[in-house]
């Protein structure tokens, strides 16, 4: 059993839910949002309040796009993807900033492990995704420099 | 040197629209093209030609992209923010907005009646009537006032959804401002002269940043180019996080230079409006646009 | 809160492009007055295939004003989807979407 | 580093003051045939007339449109400073809110002489 579904499970409130939810879990469990994980405010720790102690690797599987040089910290765009079979899920973490958690995107396998967004990045930071797959973390990182401007257009 | 042969070309096309306005002139009056219509059009060369010097290897027409003409891989970031711009919903907002009926039934459509045939590229005009330039959002504005509506607020929100959805429903259109007598000469002049004269604490001139050193850093930034820089109007600035218009540009520029902004649509920022919409002459409205 | 979507579909699959308009308020931000200003931000957005969730995205404050996700999942054209999105303080919206 | 990057921009604007403003008066060379606001020192003026004077001076730089936005908070502080019962950061602020309202009004009229040599058209 993997550690979100434990998260998954101690966040529901009641075992009334609980059952009923397990009834319907052949294909996916879809965990509720989890305020934790969003206001842990360095990166191991929302981490572990995600994903536990689930072994971290870095993989060439996990394509994450993202700008060298921030036009601005407000709106950065990324692309993230995974070429590995059985995703599960991914998310998005800016160590730096004040909450690093940013988004974690759940699949089912109807859907493609594939996600574009915009992101916030209060300075220069790494944006790290990690793909949850197969009972491990597949990890992918990518510098982003962001500069203050405010003339410019 | 391709690309100015071929730029030289399609400019004769501009010409070409603003001397039609001179020879409908000069029939009504009976008159010669005066100077100051040629003294225009020598401008709009000569602005160009800057751009083009400048920057040889940038088709002119791609200023209507601002910035991101010229930086390679701000365009690459822009390109993603305009697969699905954030100024989307209001250019929504604007269009349920610009068909709704005021108290009195009538509503924006009887005050911009052609829709269909685009209503931003014959923005700002010179009213010859009531002898000063009339912008886009000048003209909202008159048309509440006239039904009876309180006038919006000229910078950001209702008034700037508006204005962009009016922009977005233009978009291809060709910028094509007439200079239609002495007096839009003179508005013109006052618009010139506002572009070229340095001001605020920090002694810039709009000139200063967004013609002679364009495409150079200042801090962070990439100073965008004037050219164009109208067409793309109202813009969506990241740093803003919503639509604001020209002139709200405009007063940013002064805060910029530690210039106290002027009046939006005071005749100083309408003037200065109808000179850089007149340097973009003959290139594609291409509003609302998303910038840094 | 507005969702904006553009839904197109090839070979089998469904490229949906979503925009919802949304402060996303930090609460680390002040006001004029110096008061910090309450945290708003979406915490969810859903979709739904015929009465299945084929996707579901969790957020914090780290997304950008007004969201923008893009996203692809097995359909078919002339069926519609659902998305549904919900913020921190309660508030949701729902958009049905034909697929095109 | 915020701290460092704020007082290079000082350093920039310093540079920028002294380059722009310092140039433009130089080239005009007239800065005579503008009317002298005062630059105020003795103490036998009141701070009050000062501060008036610096309202004054303000409007002027307002009327042609070259308002500096530095210049109304000098003139806030300087209020507050009196208020404050601190007179010589009073005098300080109003005598530098006269020196930046002189400055802008004769950029103005260095825009009205000049802007053309800066035109490329």
């Amino acid at each position: 059993m993997t550690i979100s579904r434990r998260n998954f499970f101690s966040s529901l409130g009641t075992s009334a839910v609980y059952l009923a939810v397990l009834s319907s879990l052949p294909s996916i469990a879809w965990a509720k949002w989890n305020i934790k994980a969003f206001t842990a405010p360095n990166l191991d720790a929302a981490i572990k309040v995600n994903y536990g102690d689930l072994p971290i690797v870095d993989s060439l599987m996990v394509k994450l796009k993202a700008p060298s040089i921030a036009e601005n910290g407000a709106v950065v765009p990324i692309t993230v993807e995974s070429k590995l079979a059985n995703t599960k899920s991914i998310s998005l973490f800016v160590p730096d900033n004040p909450t690093p958690l940013v988004a974690k995107f759940n699949f089912s396998e109807n859907s493609v492990a594939k996600v574009k967004t915009r992101i916030r990045m209060g300075k220069t930071s790494e944006v790290i995704a990690l793909v949850e797959a197969n009972g491990k973390l597949h990890r992918a990182g990518k510098a982003v420099k962001v500069t203050i401007g405010g003339c410019g257009g | 040197m391709n690309l100015i042969k071929k730029n030289k070309i399609y400019w004769l096309t501009n010409i070409a629209s603003l001397l039609l306005s001179v020879s409908v002139n000069s029939q009504n009056n009976d008159e010669q093209p005066s100077n100051y219509q040629d003294a225009v059009i020598q401008d709009i060369q000569e602005f160009r030609d800057f751009y083009t010097n400048k920057f040889p290897n940038i088709d002119i027409n791609e200023f209507k992209d601002g910035v991101y003409a010229i930086d390679e891989k701000s365009r690459e970031q822009w390109l993603e923010i305009e697969e699905f711009a954030p100024y989307e919903i209001s250019v929504e907002d604007g269009e349920e907005a610009f068909g709704q009926n005021f108290a009195n039934g009538k509503s924006y459509i009887d005050c911009f009646p052609n829709v269909e045939d685009g209503i931003r590229q014959n923005y700002p005009y010179f009213d010859t009537q009531t002898n000063q330039v009339i912008t886009v959002e000048l003209a909202i504005n008159q048309c509440r006032v006239v039904n009876g509506e309180v006038p919006l607020a000229f910078g950001k929100g209702k008034l700037a959804d508006i204005s962009g959805y009016i922009s977005f429903s233009s978009r291809e259109k060709t910028l094509n401002i007439k200079v239609p007598n002495e007096q839009a000469y003179e508005s013109y002049m006052a618009g010139k002269k506002f572009f070229y004269s340095k001001r605020g604490q920090l002694n810039f001139a709009c000139a200063d940043c967004h013609l002679q050193i364009a495409g150079s850093m200042l801090r962070a930034d990439i100073l965008g180019p004037a050219l164009g820089h109208p067409t793309g109007m109202p813009v969506y600035r990241s740093k803003w996080g919503e639509l604001g218009t020209l002139h709200a540009r405009y007063a940013e520029c002064n805060k910029n230079v530690r210039a106290k902004p002027l009046e939006l649509q005071g005749e100083s920022y309408r003037n200065l409006e109808y000179f850089q919409t007149i340097m973009s002459q003959g290139m594609q409205v291409n509003g609302p646009s998303s910038r840094k | 809160m507005k969702i904006r979507v553009k839904a197109k579909e090839k070979n089998g699959l469904v490229d949906a492009k979503l925009l919802i308009k949304h402060p996303m308020e930090t609460g680390r931000r002040k006001d004029k007055d110096g008061n910090l200003i309450p945290a708003k931000h979406l915490t969810t957005i859903t979709i739904d295939y015929k009465g299945e969730t084929v996707f579901d995205a969790h957020m914090g404050t780290g997304v950008s004003k007004d969201p923008y996700l893009s996203v692809s999942f097995k359909g078919v054209k002339g069926e519609s989807f659902e998305i549904s999105a919900a913020d921190n303080t309660g508030e949701s919206a729902k958009k049905t979407v034909e697929i095109k | 580093m915020n701290n460092l990057k704020k007082n290079n921009f000082r350093i920039l604007v310093l540079i920028l003051i002294s380059l722009g403003i310092v140039a433009c008066q130089d080239e005009t060379g007239s800065t005579d045939k503008i009317e002298k606001i005062g630059y105020v020192k003795s103490s036998t003026n009141s701070i009050v007339d000062i501060i008036a004077k610096a309202k004054n001076s303000l409007a002027k730089a307002a009327e042609v449109g070259f308002e500096w936005s530095s210049t109304a908070p000098l003139i806030k502080q300087a209020v507050e400073a009196e208020n404050s019962g601190n007179s010589k950061l009073a005098l300080e602020l109003a005598n530098k809110a006269i020196k930046e309202s002189e400055n802008s009004l004769v950029q103005a009229k260095y825009a009205d002489e000049h802007w053309q040599d800066h035109a490329i058209n």
